[in-house]
């Protein structure tokens, strides 16, 4: 009862299949179901090709700090190949965000804060990565990343699977339900409410925020709490059709050469903030640009340094030294004085404030993204109170005594259970383009359940109105589409492209992975659609051949390696001769 | 009595102790590495060793564990690693969810438990009985995951396609106090709603368990010779079973009882899992899935203070209970 | 070679049955105090008193299955006091016991081949076809069909089982044999076959018993000499004859007194003395002679000397011990005295050895 | 040697007289499982359930479904499992596997985790409770803390956290079914050793010289063969059961073996099984029908082995 | 009239090895005032004859007649069975440590008793009554020990408990089942003391159970032995001690070891009863019995008269003369000696 023999897949004919001789360790997180699901149909096709499979499950903690991060564990081959995923940093210009530390064999190794998991490292790739990045006027990028994206898959340094679509169900209750795909949720600063108690909304979810602190957050859920209490210079707009499209927020808005806001050599972007803007301290006090400068500087502490800092830790002139330095400083045990007196006496030469309400941001080279970049990034471009130092960054005492100069205010988080959000008085409608203060209260409950949640909403009770950080189960959405629902949305979300590492520097097989034949022809054995079937359907899946998804500028379809099990057969053979 | 129940708290506190020790060596001695968990995806070695010695990771382990009971024996368990809330807040909120399913279905177990295998044992061989047997047996036989999963498939999908949504599949909602930041379901009735069917799939499988256990107590007690004495006595049978055979039949089950509560606090696991409530069973899995060791700890800790605080009480009550007892 | 076979000076039991109060002491339960005892070659001593008065106890510390805390014992001319559990080993062949329980005594899972040629496999004598034969040899001498060596214990009646139970008993020809109360459990008609047997097997080879039964009619049916034992002293000792028509100690004349009779004239005729109270707990023993709260000829001083074993001397009485401050005379009517003293009313303290919760 | 006044035919007469044949212990047991309808039922059924994981190799050969393949036509479009149907008897699950020949694979699991973890768990189990209740004093107290240690700390939540700790693999999973289990089994042992120790027949073999070792294992072990093996036939169950349960909390073994729980745990996933019933039907009730036999064996075992529930209701 | 009239009860019990035939067709009288002892070896079918009148074998199938005071207890429902029982009819068990309900007060148990039957009587007069019975029966300080728990007393004073508690309500009839059996020599003289001073003092009659000839010797005033369900021989005590007749009670009596003189074997009863659900054919003693003869294993003897007394009856064949029964015996002797 070999697999081969049972296997009749549309791949092409599997009558001829002979053995490779290649054995392959493939990471995935057992703790996943998906990714148990993909380790599994990857097994099979790649034993239907040839290949021996062995799994190596790990735990969701372990996988990425054992395996992928670390330099050791790649480079002796403990594993061949890895699920992971990818979700762009920013929208719109964001082809960088997948390029620089993915691809990137200059500066995106897992230990420098990127994830090129697979120790790719091409010349060819690393100037194209180059050149874009350094490209002043957008369409010129473009172009760049479009043979960036050519060249790294004609290299097969990953095996791409698909662009997932988001899925998003509210209540019938909710107007203007507007999908952001950096929040994979709809915008809750924007909807409306009818029926009963229609000055709350009700949030449901089944996690909490990754921190309560816009210096070092990450990750869309922790961007959805922000929204309502933290405003950036720049943010995706509910506007349907402008999600991915960065808009001006806190600052009065986009610069561009054209305005000045950009110089010349695309070296310094100015920035001016929106007056009147307040924090609801008391007594209440200006959002300043020093604010700004302070974000920045947090972002880079040593207790709980921003996880994104690779996407610009080179670009921002002085950032990594000033990191260094702060961590030096900050002492072997940083205390919250110590980590005050570290940010005080320390000053980044990349982020200054000229005056209260200018911002100006040095790059050591020209980045014509940088604008969507800050969008995507609070980090960077969320001010932060002073009175944050009084606190450890990303710390639940932090998360207890938070400051807003957004619509809402915390009233009350106790983590993983409940948020409860107030009205902030000092906020004023007129000085916030972006966001609505449509209720009194929303509360979000953060220990539901994926399927009752979705019940709860289906069934339109009057305290469920929106997804907090979950979804429509992946089941239900073949009856959810066929009977058209109204509540349902699916948007191109980018948000987390599965794709399949290869592990260029694994010394197993002769260090085979290191070919590119290799991994050409193990890209041809991969089923896409079998891939699409375990990850939710191809309602939610649209098939992905390359690197860059449709939503994300310079993006073209091609696909080098279409599904043959019985060409990657010979092709692995060949290759492996 | 004084000395028995000194000896006895005395025994207890080293079960206690010996309890700690044991999860501390299974747990903190186990090949995890929590800082570089902790790290994400940023870690360096420096911010490993950094997160290491701000948990006191780096102390050696007999230092850890005093201070771990150092600071248990002032009410404090510790911190979580990911959101630093204290164990003891976490396990506050928890709790109440966990009793909640605990009690409610230890209530319904004990009455549909212990009414049938009285009814069982007092008409032997009849009908009734051997319905009674048979369905005790199969849910008996009957692992929770399996009713769990019966009861959401009929109950739960089935009516609520049917547009009777009258059980939710999951989440809790509180009876008592102010209705939580949350969830506006609350009070007696919501409470009762949502936690129907994790009563009922809980109560019934440990409801055969009691039946057949009562069952054959009460067998046991019908055939001893002093119920033959009360009947000698010629009073009504009703009397006979409730005054002589029921006070000594019960003694056994109320003990069971008395320690089965007590580990139900841990063993609602998989039926909080299964309806997703927002216990100490789901709260300790995801713990376990994320190595938040303080929190894994807090809770085993907690569950075995249960147990043996139960063991304790149930001596003591089966002291009081059976005069013959004697507690030195 | 002396006559005497097994002798005992002094010997004292006492077992731990808990602890009193917070910080008290263990609580001591002397279970055989201070008792000396001959036993001669080819005779039958028999040993009688009320349940828990100590009999098993003291069987079991003269076979030294149990170590006893003072006294000595010497057996067939060896001191075998302090004799440790191996050195026991080989002299375990020559002293036996039979058990009360037939049903306990048995192994219920074992074939009785197997349990009567247990002793023959403990000693290691004999192949397996030799013990076979000496099994079948041994269910033949006490009743038993050879045949049935192969079957459990539970497919024989109980006075079956007690053959087999002495079958096992005279597999190592041991010089004496403890019959701990071996009849009581028995119905009459088995019970006399049992005896028959028992008397017959000690003519055919000599065997030495010590017989317990707390059935006076028993013991004096079977018994050269009767040592009768209350509340863990031996109180009277001698000869069968004399113990029955002239015996000086107030209990055993209360004892013989309390013993229905199968004899409807006798018991008419028969004067009853019925003896207040019950035996008292052996964990807090009356002071003085421990009979005195029950005793019809008690006087003051019974409440506080403990009485020594006296000779008797006079006409029929033969090597006959008594312990008692105030014996009776051959014919003294016990139920002619009241008692001299009022002590407060014996009431039971029912010996708990612990309570039954927890591990 | 002949001088008794009891002829051996008088002993003979008894069994022969009231025509009852001689049996042993374990002849009556099985004399009274036999009549036992239900309990021969089950054990009919149960011995199916062990050939087929005995020769579920083979068995899946026959009905030609690999508990792994992932049939391309197993799932729909929409990647939904496809149900009972010619192809799949029984359906198909998430990744289009045959749900049949995963249970019959399942069942190796299933059994050899139940069977393995009950066995180490009673001798380890019998052992200690052997030692415990015979030799007594410090023996007993420090095997009497240990079980109170083990039955202090929560089932499902320990167990959930070793394995979560020391992997999923078949020893640990066995291992820690089996810390778990012998702390019963040692503490009824204990309890029967605590009386039989005080039986005469143990006095009896100590009065014959008998070593300590000996009075344990030849005396006092046959005795305990009925609590062991009623033990045994409950607890068997009882760690199917909790296999499954750490199957469905994510912690069976490692992928693709296939296992009744961790079937059941993918059917749960994303509510899978309100829309495939069968995903979660079948593997459950082969879960149930194992646990059931076995307890129903179980039961009769017990009431062939130690009739007094059955004498109690006749009086 | 005599108080109880049991006539031709029969009670079998079905088990998995069979039908238990406890009890064939005994039939027996007691008079007001008077002691009827049955006696017989274990699982003779004494308990179950007695426990059958007061309804207690639950399961048993039961036939026959037992009138008492003009009730069929046999037929009676379980509502005027019980307000006989207890009442008019006291029973004490074998047992004593085992008979009082552990978790309650010996004095709630009496007063439970009285309480039953007597609905006028208030508690404190209850409990009154139950320190003034457990005064009768030498209970010292009844009135603190009416609060104690059955553990707290003695295997003795516990029987006199249960004796306090049958006698409660004056009852007509006390049955005792084995009541001494359990209990130490000088115990049981106390007992049985108190039973025959209550029999003096209210005029009970008595049906004491017992394997004790000597008990029996001591108390009884008729006595009835019992073999295999059967009662073989009934006699006023002194005729029967005097001359048995039937040669099961011969048996018995013979093999007790106050009847041989020391140092003679003693003359037991061969074999052992036989199993009550394959009962030999014929008379049921016949395997056993040293007279046996051709009879004796095809018909089956009725208890009759034996012609010496109307009031001694006996289920034997055999004519009374010794003379006769010593030659069978011979012959039958000779016989086995052959085989
Ligand atoms: N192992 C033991 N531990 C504690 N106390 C014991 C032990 N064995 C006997 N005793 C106590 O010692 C006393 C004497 O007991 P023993 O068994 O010797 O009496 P006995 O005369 O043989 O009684 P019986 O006639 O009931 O067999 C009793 O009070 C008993 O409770
Ligand atoms: N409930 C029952 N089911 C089956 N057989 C029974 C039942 N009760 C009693 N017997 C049988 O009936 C027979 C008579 O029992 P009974 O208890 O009357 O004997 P007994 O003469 O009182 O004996 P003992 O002296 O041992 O008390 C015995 O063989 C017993 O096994
Ligand atoms: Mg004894
Ligand atoms: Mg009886």
């Amino acid at each position: 009862i070999t697999l081969t023999a049972c296997g009749s897949s549309s791949g092409g004919s599997t009558a001829n299949i002979k053995s490779t001789g290649l054995t392959v360790t493939i990471l995935y997180r057992n703790k996943s179901v998906g990714s148990t699901k993909a380790f599994q149909v990857i097994q099979q096709e790649l034993t239907n090709a040839g290949v021996t499979v062995k799994g190596l499950p790990a735990s969701n903690a372990d996988f990425y700090t054992k395996y992928l991060q670390s330099k050791t564990a790649a480079k002796a081959g403990q594993f061949d190949l890895a699920i992971a995923g990818w979700g762009p940093d920013w929208y719109g210009d964001g082809a960088a965000s997948f390029f620089l530390p993915l691809f990137s064999g200059e500066q995106s190794f897992p230990w420098n804060g990127g994830s090129n998991f697979g120790l790719y490292n091409s010349a060819t790739t690393n100037q194209l990565i180059k050149d874009a990045a350094a490209a002043t006027d957008p369409a010129t990028a473009q172009a760049d990343w479009a043979k960036a994206d050519r060249q790294v898959m004609q290299d097969a340094a990953i095996y791409p699977i698909t662009d997932p679509q988001t899925a998003n169900y509210h209540s019938k209750n909710l107007g203007n339900a507007i999908a952001i795909p950096s929040l994979q949720q709809i915008d809750p600063l924007n909807v409306t409410k009818t029926g009963a108690d229609a000055s709350t909304l009700h949030m449901l979810g089944v996690g909490d925020v990754d921190y309560m602190d816009p210096s070092v957050t990450y990750y869309s859920t922790g961007y959805e709490a922000m929204r309502f209490y933290s405003r950036q210079l720049f943010t995706y707009p509910a506007i349907q059709g402008q999600t991915t499209k960065a808009a001006a927020d806190l600052a009065t808005e986009i610069p561009t050469q054209a305005n000045g806001g950009i110089s010349a050599d695309g070296k310094t972007i100015t920035i001016h903030l929106r007056p009147g803007v307040m924090w609801n301290t008391s007594p209440a006090r200006a959002v300043t640009a020093q604010d700004v400068v302070l974000g920045v500087k947090r972002s880079c502490n040593p207790v709980q340094p921003f996880t994104g800092q690779s996407d610009f830790s080179g670009l921002i002139e002085g950032y990594s030294a000033f990191c260094a330095k702060f961590a030096t400083d900050a002492g072997k045990t940083p205390t919250v004085a110590s980590l005050k007196t570290a940010i005080n006496n320390n000053e980044l030469s990349g982020v200054t404030a000229p005056n209260a309400t200018t911002v100006v941001y040095h790059l050591t080279q020209p980045a014509s993204y940088f604008v969507s970049m800050l969008a995507g990034l609070s980090a960077i471009s969320a001010p932060v109170p002073v009175e944050y130092l009084n606190y450890l960054p990303g710390g639940n005492d932090l998360a207890q005594h938070t400051i807003s100069d957004g619509p809402y205010a915390i009233q009350s988080y106790v983590p993983t259970k409940s948020i409860v959000f107030v009205p902030n008085p000092l906020w004023k409608q007129a000085d916030d383009p972006i966001r609505k203060q449509n209720f009194t209260k929303v509360i979000v409950d953060e220990s539901g359940d994926q399927a009752a949640i979705q019940q709860q909403l289906q069934t339109g009770s009057s305290n469920a109105d929106m997804e907090w950080d979950t979804f429509p189960p992946a089941t239900t959405i073949p009856s959810l589409k066929a009977s058209n629902d109204p509540n349902l949305i699916i948007t191109p979300s980018s948000s987390n492209n599965p794709y399949v590492v290869f592990n260029t520097a694994s010394p197993n097989n002769g260090g085979a992975m290191a070919k590119a034949a290799v991994r050409q022809a193990l890209s041809e054995a991969l089923s896409r659609d079998a891939l699409i079937k375990v990850l939710g359907g191809p309602e939610l899946n649209i098939p992905l051949s390359h690197i860059l998804p449709a939503e994300i500028l310079g993006s073209q379809q091609f696909d080098l390696w279409a599904y043959n099990v019985g060409k990657a057969n010979s092709d692995l053979i060949a290759a492996l001769k | 009595m004084i000395r028995y129940i000194f000896v006895r708290a005395l025994t207890g506190i080293l079960v206690l102790f010996l309890v700690t020790v044991t999860t501390f060596l299974l747990f903190f001695a186990a090949p995890t590495d929590v800082g570089r968990t902790m790290a994400g995806k940023m870690a360096t070695p420096d911010m490993i060793a950094l997160i290491n010695h701000r948990l006191g990771l780096d102390k050696p382990l007999w230092y850890q564990y005093g201070h771990f009971i150092w600071r248990a024996l002032h009410g404090d368990l510790g911190y979580d690693y990911y959101h630093g809330q204290s164990v003891v807040s976490i396990i506050k909120a928890d709790a109440p969810v966990s009793f909640s399913i605990a009690i409610g279905a230890a209530i319904i177990w004990l009455i549909l438990g212990v009414g049938s295998g009285i009814i069982s044992a007092i008409r032997p061989r009849t009908i009734t009985d051997r319905v009674l047997n048979v369905m005790a047996l199969v849910f008996y036989s009957m692992p929770s995951l399996v009713l769990g999963s019966l009861f959401l498939y009929f109950l739960y999908y089935k009516l609520t396609v049917a547009h009777h949504p009258w059980f939710p599949a999951a989440g809790y909602a509180p009876w008592l106090g102010a209705p939580g930041p949350t969830s506006s379901d609350h009070g007696l009735f919501q409470w009762g709603r949502h936690l129907f069917l994790p009563w009922m799939t809980l109560a019934l499988i440990t409801a055969a368990a009691y039946t057949r256990f009562t069952r054959g107590s009460m067998l046991e007690v019908l055939s001893e010779d002093y119920i033959r004495t009360a009947r000698a006595k010629g009073i009504p049978e009703r009397r006979v079973i409730t005054r002589h055979a029921l006070r000594s039949a019960l003694t056994p089950v109320v003990t069971q009882f008395g320690i089965d509560l007590a580990t139900l606090a841990g063993g609602t696991i998989v039926t909080e899992k299964i309806y997703g409530m927002p216990g100490l069973g789901n709260e300790s899995v995801n713990a376990i899935n994320n190595q938040d060791l303080p929190v894994i700890v807090g809770i085993l800790v907690l569950v075995s203070v249960f147990v043996v605080v139960a063991n304790f009480l149930v001596d003591l009550l089966y002291a009081v209970l059976d005069p013959r007892v004697r507690l030195y | 070679m002396s006559d005497v076979l097994l002798s005992a000076t002094g010997v004292t039991k006492r077992f731990t049955v808990g602890s009193r109060g917070l910080l008290g002491g263990k609580v001591k339960l002397t279970a055989v105090d201070d008792v000396s005892l001959e036993i001669r070659r080819g005779e039958t001593l028999g040993l009688v008193g009320e349940s828990g008065c100590g009999k098993s106890s003291l069987a079991r510390c003269l076979t030294k299955l149990y170590d006893i805390d003072s006294g000595s014992l010497t057996f067939d001319g060896r001191d075998i006091t302090k004799t440790s559990r191996k050195d026991m080993q080989p002299l375990r062949r020559e002293m036996q016991m039979i058990f009360q329980d037939p049903y306990g005594s048995l192994n219920p899972k074992r074939r009785v081949g197997s349990i009567i040629g247990d002793a023959l496999a403990i000693h290691k004598m004999g192949d397996g076809p030799a013990r076979k034969a000496k099994v079948q040899e041994l269910m033949e001498v006490v009743g038993l069909n050879p045949e049935h060596f192969n079957r459990y214990p539970a497919d024989f009646s109980g006075g079956q089982r007690q053959r087999i139970g002495i079958a096992r008993a005279l597999a190592l020809k041991p010089k004496l044999i403890v019959c701990d109360e071996p009849v009581s459990a028995l119905d009459v008609s088995i019970q006399a076959q049992v005896i028959n047997l028992l008397q017959d097997l000690q003519k055919e080879f000599g065997l030495t018993y010590l017989f317990i039964s707390h059935d006076l009619s028993v013991v004096q049916h079977i018994s050269d000499r009767i040592a009768v034992m209350y509340l863990g002293r031996v109180i009277e000792t001698g000869p069968s004859e004399t113990i029955f028509s002239a015996s000086a100690h107030p209990y055993t004349r209360a004892l013989l007194s309390a013993k229905p009779a199968a004899d409807p004239t006798a018991a008419d005729r028969r004067e009853r003395i019925v003896l207040a109270g019950d035996l008292p707990s052996p964990i807090a023993p009356p002071s003085g002679c421990r009979f005195h709260p029950r005793c019809p000829k008690a006087e003051m001083d019974c409440t506080t000397i403990v009485p020594t074993s006296d000779l008797l001397s006079g006409e029929g009485y033969e090597r006959h011990f008594v312990d008692c401050l105030h014996p009776l005379r051959k014919d003294d009517e016990l139920a002619s005295f009241t008692p001299q003293i009022k002590d407060s009313i014996v009431t039971a303290d029912v010996v708990s050895t612990g309570s039954e919760v927890g591990l | 040697m002949s001088a008794s006044t009891a002829p051996p035919e008088e002993a003979v007469q008894l069994k022969a007289s009231t025509g009852v044949v001689a049996r042993g212990p374990w002849q009556l047991a099985w004399r009274r499982l036999r009549k036992d309808k239900v309990a021969l039922i089950s054990g009919a059924i149960l011995l199916l359930i062990i050939l087929v994981a005995i020769f579920a190799p083979l068995l899946n050969d026959m009905i030609g479904q690999s508990p792994n393949f992932q049939d391309p036509n197993g799932t729909d479009a929409n990647g939904l499992p496809i149900g009972p149907s010619g192809a799949h008897w029984f359906g198909t699950d998430a990744l289009g596997r045959d749900v049949l020949g995963r249970m019959i694979s399942g069942s190796q699991v299933s059994l050899g985790i139940g069977l393995l973890s009950t066995a180490l768990a009673v001798v380890i189990g019998v052992v200690l409770g052997l030692l415990a209740g015979y030799l007594g004093g410090i023996v007993d107290t420090v095997i009497a803390r240990i079980l109170d240690v083990v039955l202090a700390m929560p089932f499902v939540l320990t167990a959930v956290a070793l394995v979560a700790i020391f992997g999923q693999s078949l020893t640990i999973i066995v291992l820690v079914l089996a810390f778990f289990s012998w702390a019963t089994m040692a503490r009824i042992i204990r309890g029967q050793v605590l009386s039989l120790r005080e039986r005469e027949f143990v006095e009896a073999a100590r009065s014959l010289g008998a070593s300590t070792y000996r009075i344990m294992f030849v005396e006092l072990l046959p005795n305990l063969v009925m609590p062991i093996l009623i033990y045994f036939s409950l607890l068997v169950p009882v760690n199917i059961v909790s296999e499954a349960t750490l199957a469905y909390l994510g912690l069976g073994l490692p992928v693709p073996a296939a296992d009744w729980g961790g079937m059941i745990s993918d059917a749960s996933d994303q509510g899978l099984f309100y829309q495939a019933w069968w995903t979660a039907f079948f593997p459950g009730a082969i879960l149930v029908l194992t646990t059931l036999v076995f307890n129903l064996l179980g039961d009769g075992i017990r009431d062939a082995l130690d009739p007094r529930i059955e004498r109690l209701l006749q009086k | 009239m005599a108080l109880l009239e049991v006539k031709d009860l029969h009670v079998s019990f079905n088990t998995d090895d069979g039908v238990v035939r406890a009890v064939r067709g005994i039939s027996f009288e007691v008079e007001r005032g008077k002691t009827l002892g049955i006696v017989g070896e274990s699982g003779s079918g004494k308990s179950v004859s007695t426990q059958t009148l007061a309804g207690l074998t639950r399961g048993a199938t039961v036939s026959g007649s037992a009138i008492f005071d003009g009730v069929d207890l046999i037929t009676a429902t379980p509502s005027q069975r019980r307000a006989v029982l207890g009442n008019k009819i006291g029973m004490i068990f074998q047992d004593p440590l085992t008979s009082l309900h552990p978790s309650y007060r010996v004095g709630w148990q009496i007063i439970e008793m009285i309480r039953g039957h007597d609905t006028k009587i208030t508690k404190k007069q209850a409990r009154q009554r139950a320190i003034d019975l457990l005064g009768m029966v030498g209970i010292p300080f009844p009135s603190q020990r009416v609060d104690d728990f059955p553990h707290q007393f003695s295997g003795g004073m516990r029987q006199r408990v249960m004796i306090a508690m049958a006698m409660a309500l004056d009852p007509a009839l006390l049955i005792a089942d084995e009541p001494t059996t359990a209990l130490d020599v000088t115990v049981q003289a106390q007992v049985l003391e108190l039973m025959r001073k209550v029999q003096d003092e209210f005029g009970t009659a008595i049906i004491l159970i017992t394997h004790d000839l000597g008990v029996i010797a001591d108390v009884a005033d008729e006595v009835a032995v019992m073999y295999a369900g059967t009662i073989v021989e009934r006699a006023q005590r002194n005729e029967l001690f005097a001359a048995p007749h039937h040669p099961y009670t011969e048996g018995l009596l013979d093999s007790m070891p106050s009847r041989v003189k020391r140092g003679e074997p003693l003359r037991p009863v061969k074999g052992v009863p036989p199993s009550l659900i394959n009962l030999p054919p014929g008379c049921v003693f016949q395997p056993r019995c040293p007279y046996a003869f051709d009879r004796c294993d095809k018909e089956v003897p009725l208890l009759g008269p034996v012609s010496r007394s109307e009031l001694h009856l006996s289920a034997c064949f055999l004519a009374p003369s010794t003379e006769e029964r010593e030659a069978l015996r011979q012959r039958r002797l000779g016989a086995e000696a052959a085989r």
